[in-house]
């Protein structure tokens, strides 16, 4: 049902980051369509000030008598006790892209792609580029405080034990704190301490850009690969020119499109958010909320699936 | 060797202690790290301090005169977006045009804290705390939290961090580096043969000494912050040329490792003494520390900053207890051709 | 000595005014300069000469008033100002840049320094300029480690290297012992006499005043008192103007007395490259002397029994027990007091009140038992030492920074007596100090010897160490040259041991 | 005495008038401000800041400053997590974290005391350092171990509406305020800022009074840590990163002089309460992120321009006048 009011807010892990903006646009198009009188607002908190600035809007919105938020959690379970204290005040509180650990305090997760899922996209993707000869590859990650971030690898971890990856090795985990700089040196500290490595895996947008970068600037680009999650818009030239002949995403318009949805329809009471319930999300079509396997409690609802790009396709979606 | 010793000045002398401490860092990881010592571990070192060396010169230059600015890691940011924008529009602008719009935006902004400081006599950390924050808005709010893509650079800015200069076997000096000398040399000459120059040192030495004799204080304090400013400009755009991709963080954090460098590098944080040598050297020292910890395998990831931590105080340590007794020596030895 | 005084003043002062919030420092004062002259101007503490140089030089604004530059009006709104103008000031307390070597401190101000700094020649100039007043500095050196009669010396240097029309030293001889101010006068004389200077002096030794100036102006409580040639005054009736009553300014000579009971005994203190072998005994109610050129080192003597720098050898014994000196808070137990050279850079708060800085090292006197303050007693004490000393001040809450030189010494003085120390070492106590109030101090400190303190005296003044002490300890470059009994002492025995002729323990 | 205390008037009476102009515009602006709830949570969402503020204001009118007290907040959250997921009692592994804080602050002030290290060198190196031993101790996990009383206590009210932490903040700034004005140890603090040599050829141990304070800025620190994690039930290594700068931010906004010896706590009050309330007020505007720090940073500048502006102005006429 359309035209019912609820003031909705869509908290990315902090501003000037293009994906969310992405998300952004995906939930104005969905709020456009549910002719929601209330207000949609985006609002986040400066990257020098994530977790507390996060607990900060989500406890303001809550005192605003806000109806429900969407929260790309950067903040781990320390955000808990607020989204809590928003839950009983009878806030909807949906989270999307990183959930809450524990899920306390959440209603509902929108994973993009299933998080076990995930794991096995690097791993193949790592197979893929190193080749069968196998070889050694490292993981260039964002921040060791990112929830997602950390179950991705250790799902790759778990995928890795599989008997066809047994050539390819795992050597190193570094973080960059998805800023250029520091993910740029850190790629190039990789090759210094791994003379024989073949590929660097950066499951973050930043990450797989800077490391890209760093291989063309060193000339490395033959030598050793550049793969992960990552924009095709950032990432054209670089897997045109092969330094990054492979990598995924999903979309996040898509995402935030999706997460709107869902928590319009919870927070206007026309779905009550438990397993097994079914709900049309507008183009995007039909979604069942399930037990999120990933994690030991909570609910999701998964997006899904990959997009993985590589010379063939990634001009088309830089657009 | 007395007349040496006069001659060896205390901050000549600080310089040499700072090598003499660089040489011990690098042979203790030459031997805990396997092929550490070789061509790529100067190239990518003496790289990277081109970046944090010029903007450790022009906090130097700042810190002289019994200031402060914290606002530099926010210029850098804003600066590398600036440029970066606009040659991502516009791919026909020269570098020369490119390298002048950053230094003339850095000088800018540098001017205004220039001016709140020297002219509004507000304290500098109030002002530049406030203008870190306040550029940094500026850069989002300019850049409506867009980046700016490494795909939509000219190839010459893409090129620039791998163009040599000077090249033996597989050490290279690389142009960036080459630049950061010819800055280190210009300022060092400033500092220290002109009189504006030894007039930024008596700024900050005693700033109502300075004021007495009549130095135009409110002016020269003024300019230190526009040649930081222009500085933090020139490094923005070395940062641009470097990591492509400039997002709204861009450069934060930039501000304390800049006064770091300079500290480490024995300019005094209340003004009056240290050199750009010092700085720069601070600087090398504080990058291979970074960059030595990251390639040894032994220190897991998070063990790293601890390590950073207590290496940084120690040299400072090390470094301020044999300038002590490096000084006494000094005094006794010369005093005793006096007497 | 001709007084070649043209008809034309170089700079004159008219019907200057100026107010400072409690205080009228300067009433409707007038005073003329002519080249070629030496103009001396003299006052108690706190009438106002300092404000009238400060004024002249830009340094602060006069309420009302005017100035000439040789006949013209002109407005002088800061000290580059009055440096274009050919004005150059020695102020009362030297402002070096400790950062900087002594001869960049030299030459720093000079407005024809040119583009590039030429080291070498800087160097060498500033070594000669020094060679003539008779000062040996190190000029490649930082300024930062100097004395304070050093960096007076250095401020000399530089305003003398100016090319000036009208030269202003403030009390520039007051750290300054016999030798040096010789040696300042006799280029005080030249600039006058070759380069037609006009140089206005100010001094509270009358001595100086009587050998050096031309004329003479005496300033009371911000007022013009009188302006003469020197000689139609005398010593007797200047000291009547400036204090406006009669004054016993001459030494009250010292009464001789049983050696009494041995209080401290100092055998072979040294420390290395500063002073070596220092021995001396001090006795309940004695005060020694401490005579010597400038930078004999006796500042460091007296600054290692504070335990600010200890010394590395030798051994001090208080009441029989040897004691290991190695803090100023040890050295305070003890009973030792140490009353500073540099009032303004270690000696007081100078944002802080009279109060405050009067109670500060003996503040442990002054808690209750949880820590806390007792204002009412503190203010007791404090009144009780701005009546004893008069201490010239609108409120025991005025800022000490506000107080007039001499005035900020008594209350240093205060400072240390209310430790109830048993030995204070006074370093230089009449620095800065009017003939009045000199007067007072001298007495002060008799009254205290009298009453079983033990007190060693560092003073660059001369008669001044001769009339006072019991006994005097001469010292050169570090070493101790002789201790003499007060009376074999005199203006030449202490001089000649000064100046290098040792002689036998006595 | 009495000038002084008039300029600080004056000047705390120029922050008052900011305070309440914010105060009038935030409740113009939303009817929720002025609810308890809004008030309560605005204190309680910075009350590890405005802690570690008043410590800050000793060290700061010192004229030093600690840059490591975020990072000290981190690690003894951090420890604190540890030792509890270690099986060890709460109460002891909070006395336990306590020293460690006062430990880290000695640690600072042993360098600074002894080998007479600028405080801004030690500390920025203990930034790093602090922040490198908590991410030593829980590595990328975030832990979440702590007994429900605990974390009621954290986050429930217990007075009236007032949670724990909001009362130790008040009996810390009774306590502040008690000893900078009326103690002999105040006294040695704004002398000890105003000329350290003299202090110290006063007789007076400097150095003691340095080390105390470091090691009780250690030891706020570290108890603000512990808040904190009370408040968020969980610890991670990246806890109160980067909050050293709104700290002290907030001190200098409240009139105390970088260059040490002057300032007060009356001063830092109202700062604390204007940055809060502006910030509060921004949130429920609904503008986050960086256009909030960009008007604090604005705020920071105008709060000693406008009292500047009067000599400004004098000055300026004085050069045109010549
Ligand atoms: N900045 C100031 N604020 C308030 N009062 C001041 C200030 N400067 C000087 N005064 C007062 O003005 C009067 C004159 O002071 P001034 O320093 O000119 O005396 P002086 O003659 O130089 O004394 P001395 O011989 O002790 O140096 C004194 O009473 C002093 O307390
Ligand atoms: N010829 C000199 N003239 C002036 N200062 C000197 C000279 N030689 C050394 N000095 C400085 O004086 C210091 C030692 O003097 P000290 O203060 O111990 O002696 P003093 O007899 O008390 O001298 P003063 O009268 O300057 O107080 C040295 O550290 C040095 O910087
Ligand atoms: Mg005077
Ligand atoms: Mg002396």
């Amino acid at each position: 049902k359309k035209g019912l009011r609820a003031d909705l807010v869509l908290m990315p892990k902090f501003l000037g980051i293009l994906v969310f903006d992405q998300a952004n646009e995906g939930a104005k198009e969905a709020h456009s369509e549910m002719k929601n009188p209330g207000k949609l607002l985006f609002l986040g908190p400066t990257p020098e000030n994530s977790v507390a600035g996060q607990i900060e809007i989500l406890t303001t919105a809550t005192t605003q008598g806000q109806d429900g938020i969407m929260i790309s959690n950067n903040a781990g379970d320390q955000i808990a006790p607020a989204a809590k204290k928003a839950r009983a005040k009878g806030m909807t509180v949906v989270t999307w892209d990183s959930p809450i650990p524990s899920s306390d305090g959440e209603q509902l997760f929108i994973a993009q792609v299933d998080f076990n899922e995930t794991g096995t996209v690097m791993a193949d993707m790592a197979l893929n580029i190193i080749g069968p000869s196998g070889g050694e590859f490292a993981v260039l990650s964002a921040s060791p405080d990112a929830s997602n971030q950390n179950a991705w690898n250790a799902a790759m971890k778990e995928a890795l034990k599989a008997p066809k990856y047994s050539k390819i090795k795992l050597v190193d985990l570094v973080y960059g704190d998805d800023q250029s700089e520091k993910s740029y040196n850190q790629a190039l500290a990789l090759l210094d301490k791994h003379p024989n490595l073949k590929l660097i895996m950066a499951p973050t947008t930043v990450g797989i850009a800077a490391a890209a970068k760093a291989m063309q600037d060193e000339g490395l680009c033959d030598k050793v690969k550049v793969s992960g999650l990552g924009l095709p818009a950032e990432m054209v030239s670089y897997t045109m020119n092969g330094c990054a002949p492979e990598f995924a995403l999903w979309s996040f318009v898509d995402l935030g499109y999706l997460s709107y949805y869902a928590t319009y329809l919870l927070a206007t009471n026309q779905i009550e958010g438990i397993v097994g319930e079914t709900f049309k999300a507008g183009r995007m079509g039909y979604y069942t909320i399930e037990k999120d396997p990933t994690r030991d409690k909570g609910m999701r609802v998964l997006m899904g699936p990959f997009t993985v790009y590589n010379k063939g396709n990634v001009e088309a979606s830089a657009k | 060797m007395n007349d040496l010793l006069r001659k060896l000045r205390p901050e000549r002398l600080r310089e040499l202690v700072l090598l003499l401490l660089i040489l011990v860092v690098l042979i203790f990881f030459s031997t805990v790290i396997e092929y550490y010592l070789n061509a790529r571990l100067f190239n990518r070192v003496s790289t990277s301090v081109a970046i944090m060396g010029v903007l450790a010169i022009g906090q130097t230059l700042v810190i002289l005169t019994r200031n402060i600015d914290l606002s530099v890691g926010s210029m850098v940011g804003f600066t590398a977006y600036f440029v970066g924008q606009h040659l991502s529009q516009n791919n026909e602008i020269t570098p020369l045009v490119a390298i002048f719009m950053a230094i003339g935006i850095g000088a800018l902004m540098g001017s205004f804290n220039g001016f709140l400081v020297a002219f509004c006599r507000i304290p500098a950390i109030i002002v530049t705390l406030g203008t870190m924050a306040l550029y940094r808005t500026l850069l989002v709010e300019y850049s409506d939290a867009q980046t700016v893509l490494t795909v939509n650079l000219p190839k010459w800015l893409l090129d620039l961090p791998r163009v040599n200069v000077l090249s033996y076997e597989r050490l290279n000096l690389r142009l960036m580096v080459a630049g950061m000398f010819v800055v280190v040399i210009l300022f060092q000459l400033i500092l220290r043969n002109t009189s504006f120059g030894r007039k930024l040192y008596a700024v900050g030495s005693n700033p109502e000494a300075a004021k007495n004799s009549g130095f135009p204080n409110q002016k020269i304090i003024f300019t230190a912050f526009v040649l930081c400013g222009a500085l933090a400009g020139l490094t923005g755009f070395m940062f641009l040329a470097r990591f492509g991709n400039i997002t709204v963080v861009a450069g934060s954090g930039l501000e304390l490792k800049s006064v770091a460098a300079a500290v480490v590098g024995g300019v005094n944080i209340f003004g009056g003494s240290g050199s750009i040598f010092g700085a720069v050297l601070g600087a090398v020292m504080i990058d291979l520390l970074e960059n030595s910890l990251i390639r040894w395998l032994q220190i897991s990831e998070f063990w790293r900053d601890a390590m950073l931590g207590m290496l940084i105080l120690t040299s400072v340590a090390t470094d301020s207890v044999i300038m002590k007794h490096f000084r006494n020596y000094r005094l006794k030895k010369t005093s005793h051709t006096n007497s | 000595m001709t007084l070649k005084t043209s008809n034309q003043p170089v700079l004159e002062v008219l019907n200057t005014s100026k107010r400072f919030d409690m205080t009228q420092a300067l009433e409707d004062v007038s005073l003329k300069m002519y080249p070629g002259e030496i103009h001396a101007l003299v006052g108690e503490n706190g009438a106002g000469k300092s404000t009238l140089i400060k004024i002249l030089t830009g340094l602060q604004q006069a309420d009302q008033g005017e100035l000439r530059l040789s006949g013209t009006p002109v407005k002088i709104s800061n000290s580059q100002e009055a440096q274009a103008y050919g004005i150059a000031a020695i102020y009362q307390e030297p402002l070096l840049f400790p950062d900087l070597d002594v001869a960049e401190n030299i030459f720093i101000s000079h407005r024809d320094q040119g583009f590039f700094v030429r080291w070498d020649k800087m160097y060498k100039e500033a070594e000669n300029i020094l060679n003539d007043l008779g000062v040996r500095i190190d000029v490649q050196n930082s300024a930062s480690g100097l004395t304070l009669a050093a960096q007076q010396a250095v401020e000399i240097a530089k305003a003398i290297s100016l090319d000036v029309r009208v030269l202003i030293m403030d009390e520039p001889t007051a750290s300054l012992s016999d030798h040096e101010v010789k040696q300042l006068f006799r280029t005080a004389k030249q600039l006058k006499q070759e380069k037609n200077v006009a140089l206005l002096f100010i001094s509270h030794r009358l001595e100086e005043v009587f050998e050096i100036a031309d004329r003479i102006t005496v300033l009371r409580d911000g007022k013009h008192i009188s302006t003469r040639p020197i000689s139609t005054v005398t010593k007797e009736s200047l000291v009547r103007e400036m204090v406006g009553r009669e004054v016993n300014q001459f030494y009250a000579t010292r009464k001789t007395r049983e050696d009494g009971k041995r209080i401290c005994s100092v055998k072979n203190l040294s420390k290395v490259s500063t002073f070596s072998n220092i021995s001396f005994e001090l006795h309940e109610g004695e005060i020694l002397g401490f005579a010597g050129l400038v930078g004999s080192r006796r500042t460091d003597v007296g600054m290692a029994m504070f335990g600010i720098n200890p010394a590395d050898s030798g051994s001090i014994e208080l009441e029989d027990k040897i004691v290991k000196i190695n803090s100023p808070q040890t050295a305070k137990k003890l009973g030792i007091a140490y009353m500073t050279e540099d009032r303004h850079q270690l000696g007081l708060a100078m944002p802080m009140s009279v109060t405050s800085n009067i109670t500060l090292p003996s503040l442990s006197r002054y808690l209750s038992r949880f820590g806390l303050i007792k204002r009412e007693k503190e203010k007791k004490t404090a009144n009780e030492f701005k009546n004893r000393l008069q201490i010239k001040t609108p409120s025991l809450e005025q800022e000490v920074g506000k107080l007039s030189g001499g005035n900020q010494q008594k209350v240093m003085f205060s400072k240390w007596l209310n430790t109830q120390p048993k030995i204070i070492i006074l370093d230089e106590p009449t620095r800065g100090i009017d003939v009045g109030a000199k007067a007072e101090v001298h007495s002060m400190i008799q009254e205290l010897a009298e009453n079983g303190l033990s007190i060693i005296c560092i003073s660059s003044d001369l008669p001044e160490v001769l009339a006072m002490s019991d006994r005097i300890l001469i010292m050169r470059e570090g070493r101790q040259m002789g201790i003499l009994a007060s009376r074999e002492a005199t203006q030449e025995s202490v001089m000649s041991l000064a100046m290098g002729q040792k002689m036998g323990l006595s | 005495m009495s000038i002084v205390l008039n300029k600080l008037k004056s000047w705390e009476g120029f922050l008052s008038l900011i305070l309440i102009s914010v105060i009038l515009v935030n409740s113009l602006n939303s009817e929720s401000f002025l609810s308890i709830d809004n008030q309560v949570n605005l204190f309680e969402l910075s009350i590890e800041k405005i802690i570690v503020a008043l410590i800050m204001v000793f060290i700061i009118l010192n004229a030093e400053i600690d840059l490591s007290v975020a990072s000290m907040m981190g690690l003894s959250a951090c420890t604190l997590g540890l030792l509890v997921e270690s099986g060890i009692p709460m109460i002891p592994a909070l006395g336990l974290c306590l020293v460690i804080g006062a430990m880290g602050g000695a640690f600072n002030g042993y360098w600074i005391t002894v080998f007479k290290l600028p405080s801004l060198v030690v500390t920025l190196a203990m930034l790093i350092g602090f922040r490198g031993l908590a991410r030593v101790l829980v590595e990328d996990r975030s832990i979440r171990v702590f007994p429900s009383w605990f974390e009621s206590l954290g986050q429930q009210p217990i007075l009236g509406p007032i949670p724990l932490s909001i009362i130790i903040f008040l009996g810390l700034l009774i306590l502040a305020l008690i000893i900078l004005q009326f103690t002999g140890f105040g006294r040695y603090v704004y002398i000890i800022g105003i000329n350290q040599n003299v202090a110290l050829y006063s007789g007076i141990n400097v150095s003691r009074v340095k080390l105390i304070l470091f090691t009780a800025s250690g030891f706020i620190s570290a108890l603000a840590g512990i808040l904190f994690a009370a408040r968020l039930g969980a610890v991670r290594g990246d806890m109160g990163l980067s909050f050293e700068l709104d700290i002290i931010t907030m001190v200098l906004l409240g009139g105390v002089s970088i260059f040490g010896g002057s300032g007060s706590i009356y001063g830092v009050i109202l700062s604390i309460l204007i940055v809060l309330y502006l910030r509060n007020g921004m949130s429920l505007s609904n503008i986050t992120g960086h256009v909030q720090t960009g008007v604090i940073g604005v705020l920071l500048i105008l709060s000693v321009l406008i009292p500047n502006l009067k000599k400004m102005i004098q000055d300026f006429w004085n050069q045109r006048l010549k």
